[in-house]
């Protein structure tokens, strides 16, 4: 059978097919630690911290098998936020797989008013297009934000997601909070150009920058025009960002969510348009964000998102409370109505 | 041989990154043979040392195998990634896992991306001339690779009622009837650019559908949420008053001491539904919407997905989105994703194609300039159908 | 002295010179009286419908001045709304003027939650671009929405406007209900244009549907281009509709208002693209803006303007409710392509 | 000889007008010479009888005076229009009026157009060979004509302090310093395309400012409302829960039987305002706010004015006026109203044009793409300021 193995059924415990559709009601006993009720049964499901960009040595994942083994007959899942997630009978097996797992450096934790989760990339740790180091960067966020994963209360869920470069692969725009790099320089074309398909990179370029010279058999990147959106050097080795270690940087995004809870799916917006690129600790990063969670913290009424806040009292407002400087580059120039109708479209 | 320099210090780094509570990459990176070092090096150079090899074709796998290639042969070797499907739902077994964990050994650097964002597995390392080996033990083993390449990339779903009583229809099985009925669409790379389906089993979108989906299906209803007679009895009354203030069409009041809600104001959104503890569930007359055009990068940066059209059952998505493929193979540009076709064609074009009229919930807002066309025979029909409503003569 | 008589003063009575920012309250004693208190003053002032356009014989003016003569010493004033106000200083002279006005046929009305007035534009009685007739559809909407000027209570203040096209000079998009005339053909080039100002012609085109003909002296309309906006047939007297009386129609467009209370300010939105123009009462477009007026206040709460409440609503409820159906002209394409044409770098 | 069928028809039609409750504009025109057989013959036709004469100059007004040309010569004369300044805040003196109906009845058809939707008084049908007198004639009276042409138009204010607590400053005060220090722009036809500057005296913008001016100034203030102690202690509990539940930010609350409102959060809205009988008041750190762009029609339909910049005194206004209006004169296309050229440009350009610095109250929401630009220097000083702000090392 091509395709995902299938159907999805057999790979579940028999209390989930049992209770298929019939589940009453959901508690967040603890962070981390969530109570299914069925009519007749009950379930409880214990959810881990992942690393930054959910990696793990086989030995790990073998770990994780031996915990389904002892604990659900070996069943477990992967929540779509990279969470590692068991399944428990008791409150009290739920507890001790919780213990095991903060053994094994998993902490449990999320639902709620809680910080639930950091997706990140690859960003330097595997991909070719990085502009900043994804996972890095998430570990450091994950230590300092910590507390709010498992311990203090925020008012609403926080989610947290951090991509390398504007592909936005680790959901760069759609966390409360995104980190997504950004490249700052107009690429160079290299003698390598010539081995790439090179109408194709041409019509990449979303402004129109990349000149194309058949006879030549080169291209050429209009500097004026150009953005440095990246696509080009993503489409085609011959074309390079030259000094990435000087203009590679990343921004930060506020305000993204999915759910229907108003105001509705939202993307995030840029409020710090360029930090450098300064591991291990990225700490002006770390602390932008840290003081974006605490203000909000303070100020919001329970059950307010981060943008449902801050859609209360208004950008100026967040940029004073905050006390972020307001920088030009957050502003769009298409800031129309226009651009607010695309942005919206029909829907939640 | 010494390290080079950027090594040393690189290592310096990672090292710092070994601390803290939350998990870490780097500890669980040193239980395996990826090459630990190029990575170190390129935060201390802050600069990537991949270079992208793109994706490469094997056979049995027409959309390609995605390629690394170092820039630094010398401190790490170049290595290629196979990307996994999961059952729906991302239920996996401790056999599976276990499978899975053996060919990382055998064929990778005894790595594990156990779970990528669009909730596929990889294994990340393996040698290029040993893919071809890995695909077919691999399938051999009852598993399938994917999600590369101008196709359906994976498609996701929230975990629906497999374990959460929002949902308003099964997601993940949808998603196994998705491929029964879609394969060669994943399989073969047939599309301008990629495209992805996102499902979630309700509008609290769990599986960020409407920020991610080329095309999502969202669970849905019409009119009010349900009301869980024994539940709602017990309610103290102060918790009563803060959900109907919570509801943001005030379709909330409260009559006689209970809740009374007009299905005709509710807009869907669950607020109130998440307050009651159980009290409150999503409605029964159920709906299944079908968005297009999300997506975060593309030409022109994020865009969130637009509301299209209404189901009463989620299949009936299944042959509208084969139109829209049609539709998207034909019109758009090489690379441009159906959101960035939709922004050049505008939504009203988009819906014809599809063979659809504008309804009011295709729009969040309506137009402000009066730079209307209008034929002869459309206002004939305006005029047919206003009468109609509001009774002129 | 150039420009307006000043200083303004010096043609408002003493009372209000006196209290020139020391007004402490106002009070709406009915419809069209307000009652304003300084620390020791008081003065009231009474508002009274005007005609549509705001049209007067010399006989009206004359007796606006006896009145202004008889009650206040020769002072009145004309509302930023077409609506002639007058001094009193007493209740009971507040309520004589407002008899004496409603005798000469001007009733008083308007303030808090009532219709505080209806402006139109010149339409075919004054104007040569008009595409629809603003004063005789203001009369008819005056006529049929009367009781909510000085009786029957609303939920908010409502205003409404005709226009006679897309000028908006009688301020169509700003109402909470306005009326706009609009042509719906492609205009012909006819001899006269060799007269016009061929280049500043084509200038003004805002979609550069006008193409200049530099050797034959003449232009081309692109029709597939033109959206029929009327712009050079205001610019160039060689340029006209042919078929005005088949094609010209209005439109109804609701949400407009100026004020910062929530959600601020707003421009109207299309509802219905398209209505024919059917003098003298216009049945259909008067029939559905009552519909509107009088689903919105079933369904409003109290001090909610007409689009606020759309917003907490939507759209699409605004349709189910009003009965009214959706026409997929509401639907903007036209903002997209201006904004692709910015965002790709499109110039003048 | 008997009038045509047209106007035969057209004069049944308009009779049904003289009909209801609302003051009949057909009534009031029996009573004038305008020759209303072209008017209803018009209405009969379904099409504008009129036709454009442009404005033409006269001597001693450059911006001209509106022409207006019948096409049906045989049913109706041609006419001209002129417009009267009123005094701010259209107070007018019975003497005023009368001399007013006194040159109708002379020069024109004994109508008044009293008053536009630019708060002029219009007296249409003068014949052209009459203008000159006219004018001179009129001007001699202690009245002026203007409101054409590409110049500023009539410059609109709310009454204001003269009758109003809640205006912020004298609005129409500065309407007549506007004149004195702008008239040469008002009077000579400079621009690209006319210009209007409409002022409201608080943020309810009864001039309707922020919808129609390509320059608007609206009095403000910063902090939290007034209030008024003696008036807000006999304030029932429940008005005041309901006052508090009103605020779009929250930031009323009650504490002790008290309002308590945040001046950090409060946007100015005045809903708590206009509910409070007058217990609470506009605040007293007053702002004046300055927008541009907003008009009804220009190249792209209509415009709301956008917000460029906060001053503590509306006077310091006017030297921004007249940085925008050269910036306008020399980056307007012809024909495009300011709100056209900013759309064009751009609202950064712009600011960056009238030597301005974006600022977050220059913004309604932020951008959601990431294709940012940013020079070294840009960085540089976003570091420094970021670092200030935040404590960094
Ligand atoms: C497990 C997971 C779905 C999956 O298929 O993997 C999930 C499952 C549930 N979500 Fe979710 N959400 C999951 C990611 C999300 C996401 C996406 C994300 O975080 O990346 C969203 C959209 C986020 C957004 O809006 O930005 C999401 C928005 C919600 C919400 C709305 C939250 C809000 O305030 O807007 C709720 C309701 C709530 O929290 O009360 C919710 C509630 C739930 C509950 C608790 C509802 C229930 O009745 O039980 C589901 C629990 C099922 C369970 O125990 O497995 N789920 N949920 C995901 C776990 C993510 C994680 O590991 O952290
Ligand atoms: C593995 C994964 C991230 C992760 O670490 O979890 C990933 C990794 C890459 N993505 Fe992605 N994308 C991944 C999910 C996403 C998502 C999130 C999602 O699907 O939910 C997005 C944003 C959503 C969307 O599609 O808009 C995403 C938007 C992109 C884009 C932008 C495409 C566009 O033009 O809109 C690119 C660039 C491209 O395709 O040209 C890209 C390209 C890439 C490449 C192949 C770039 C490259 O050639 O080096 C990355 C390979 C990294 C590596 O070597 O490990 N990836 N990519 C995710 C694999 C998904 C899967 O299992 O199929
Ligand atoms: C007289 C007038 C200004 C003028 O200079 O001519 C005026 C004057 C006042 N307006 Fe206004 N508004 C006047 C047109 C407007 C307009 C423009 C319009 O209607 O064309 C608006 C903006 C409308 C909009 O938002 O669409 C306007 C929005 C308001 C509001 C906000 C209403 C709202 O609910 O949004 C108030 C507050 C209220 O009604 O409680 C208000 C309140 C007031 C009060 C009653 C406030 C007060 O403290 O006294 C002012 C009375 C002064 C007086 O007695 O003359 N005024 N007011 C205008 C009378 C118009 C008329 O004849 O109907
Ligand atoms: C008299 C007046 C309407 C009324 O009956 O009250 C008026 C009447 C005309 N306007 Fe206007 N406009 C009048 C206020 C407006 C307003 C409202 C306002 O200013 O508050 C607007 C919309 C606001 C704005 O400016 O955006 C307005 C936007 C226009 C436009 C569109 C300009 C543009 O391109 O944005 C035109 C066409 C043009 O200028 O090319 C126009 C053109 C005209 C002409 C001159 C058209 C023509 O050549 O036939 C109209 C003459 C009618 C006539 O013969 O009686 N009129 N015009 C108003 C006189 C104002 C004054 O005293 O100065
Ligand atoms: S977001 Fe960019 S850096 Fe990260 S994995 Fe995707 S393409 Fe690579
Ligand atoms: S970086 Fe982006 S904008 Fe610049 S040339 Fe390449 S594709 Fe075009
Ligand atoms: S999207 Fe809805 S149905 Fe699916 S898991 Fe989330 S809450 Fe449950
Ligand atoms: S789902 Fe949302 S809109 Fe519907 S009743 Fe509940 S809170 Fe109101
Ligand atoms: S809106 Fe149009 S029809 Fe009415 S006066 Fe203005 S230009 Fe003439
Ligand atoms: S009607 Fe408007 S769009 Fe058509 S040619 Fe004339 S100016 Fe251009
Ligand atoms: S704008 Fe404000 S100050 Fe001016 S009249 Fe209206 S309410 Fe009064
Ligand atoms: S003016 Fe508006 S924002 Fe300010 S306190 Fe009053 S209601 Fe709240």
């Amino acid at each position: 059978m091509e395709g995902p193995p299938r159907p999805f059924t057999d790979y579940m415990p028999d209390i989930l097919k049992r209770n298929m559709g019939r589940w009453k009601g959901h508690r967040m006993v603890e962070p981390g630690i969530m109570e299914h009720l069925s009519d007749s049964e009950k379930i409880y499901t214990v959810r881990a911290a992942s690393t930054s960009n959910a990696r793990y040595s086989t030995e790990t994942i073998r770990k994780f098998a031996d915990l389904a083994d002892r604990y659900f007959g070996g069943y477990m899942r992967f929540t779509g936020a990279f969470n590692p997630e068991f399944f428990a009978r008791t409150l009290e097996d739920a507890r001790r797989l919780k213990k095991e797992l903060e053994e094994m450096g998993f902490p449990v934790g999320g639902w709620g008013n809680h910080l639930w989760n950091i997706t990140s990339c690859a960003g330097y740790f595997h991909c070719a297009l990085a502009a900043t180091d994804a996972p890095s960067i998430a570990k450091s966020l994950g230590d300092a934000a910590f507390k709010y994963f498992n311990q203090e209360e925020l008012p609403a869920k926080l989610t947290l997601a951090v991509s390398g470069c504007p592909s936005a692969c680790g959901g760069g725009f759609l966390a409360d909070i995104s980190i997504v790099g950004i490249h700052t320089e107009i690429p160079i074309v290299t003698e390598n150009v010539k081995s790439c398909d090179l109408m194709g990179t041409a019509m990449i370029c979303p402004v129109g920058a990349i000149q194309l010279k058949q006879a030549e058999k080169t291209i050429e990147i209009r500097e004026n025009l150009c953005i440095g959106c990246g696509l080009c050097v993503g489409a085609c080795s011959g074309i390079i960002f030259k000094t990435p270690e000087k203009t590679d940087g990343h921004a930060i995004l506020v305000g993204g969510k999915a759910s229907s809870i108003p105001p509705g799916t939202q993307l995030g917006r840029v409020v710090v348009p360029f930090l450098p690129n300064d591991p291990p600790r990225y700490e002006l990063t770390v602390k932008a964000v840290m003081r974006i969670i605490e203000t909000w913290k303070r100020e919001a009424r329970k059950g307010e998102r981060l943008i449902a806040w801050i859609e209360r009292i208004g950008w100026e407002r967040f940029f004073e409370k905050t006390g972020l400087p307001f920088y030009q580059q957050s502003m769009d120039d298409l800031d129309l109505r226009s651009l607010m109708l695309l942005r919206e479209g029909g829907g939640k | 041989m010494a390290d080079p320099e950027e090594v040393v210090k690189g290592l310096e780094i990672i090292k710092e990154l070994k601390k803290g509570p939350w998990p870490s990459y780097i500890g669980e990176t040193e239980k395996t043979r990826y090459p630990l070092k190029l990575y170190a090096a390129s935060l201390y150079l802050k600069r990537d040392l991949w270079t992208t090899g793109g994706y490469v074709s094997v056979p049995g796998v027409p959309t390609g195998i995605l390629m690394r290639v170092t820039s630094r042969p010398d401190i790490g070797e170049s290595a290629n990634v196979v990307r996994i499907y999961l059952p729906s739902g991302n239920f996996v077994t401790s056999k599976m896992l276990r499978n899975i964990a053996d060919f990382a050994d055998k064929y990778g650097v005894s790595m594990v991306h156990a779970i990528t964002t669009s909730e596929d597995f990889e294994i990340p390392g393996i040698p290029k001339e040993r893919i071809r080996d890995f695909v077919s033990e691999f399938r051999a083993s009852g598993m399938e690779v994917g999600s590369t390449g101008d196709a359906f990339r994976n498609t996701t779903t929230c975990v629906g009622p497999a374990l959460c009583e929002y949902a308003l229809f099964n997601a993940p099985k949808l998603r196994d009837d998705f491929y029964d009925r879609f394969n060669d669409y994943a399989k073969y790379p047939t599309f301008p650019h990629k495209m992805k389906l996102k499902v979630s089993g309700c509008p609290l979108d769990c599986a960020r559908a409407t920020q991610k989906g080329d095309i999502a299906i969202v669970g849905s209803w019409e009119g009010a949420p349900r009301i869980v007679k024994e539940k709602i009895e017990n309610m103290p009354k102060e918790r009563k008053e803060e959900i109907a203030r919570s509801c943001p069409t005030g379709a909330i009041s409260i009559r006689k001491g209970q809740l009374d809600i007009d299905g005709g104001l509710c807009i869907q959104c669950m607020k109130c539904i998440v307050m009651s503890d159980g009290a409150l569930l999503p409605g029964e007359r159920k709906k299944y919407l079908l968005y297009v055009g999300g997506k975060l990068r593309g030409k022109k940066g994020p865009f969130t997905a637009k509301l299209v059209e209404k189901f009463d059952d989620p299949y009936q998505a299944f042959d509208l989105i084969d139109k829209i493929i049609e539709v998207y193979i034909e019109n758009a540009a090489r690379k441009e994703r159906l959101g960035d076709m939709l922004f050049r064609i505008g939504m009203k074009n988009f819906l014809h194609l599809i063979g659809k009229e504008e309804r009011a919930h295709n729009v969040k807002d309506l137009r402000t300039n009066i730079f209307i066309k209008v034929t002869d025979e459309e206002k004939e029909k305006m005029m047919k159908e206003l009468k109609k409503s509001i009774g002129g003569e």
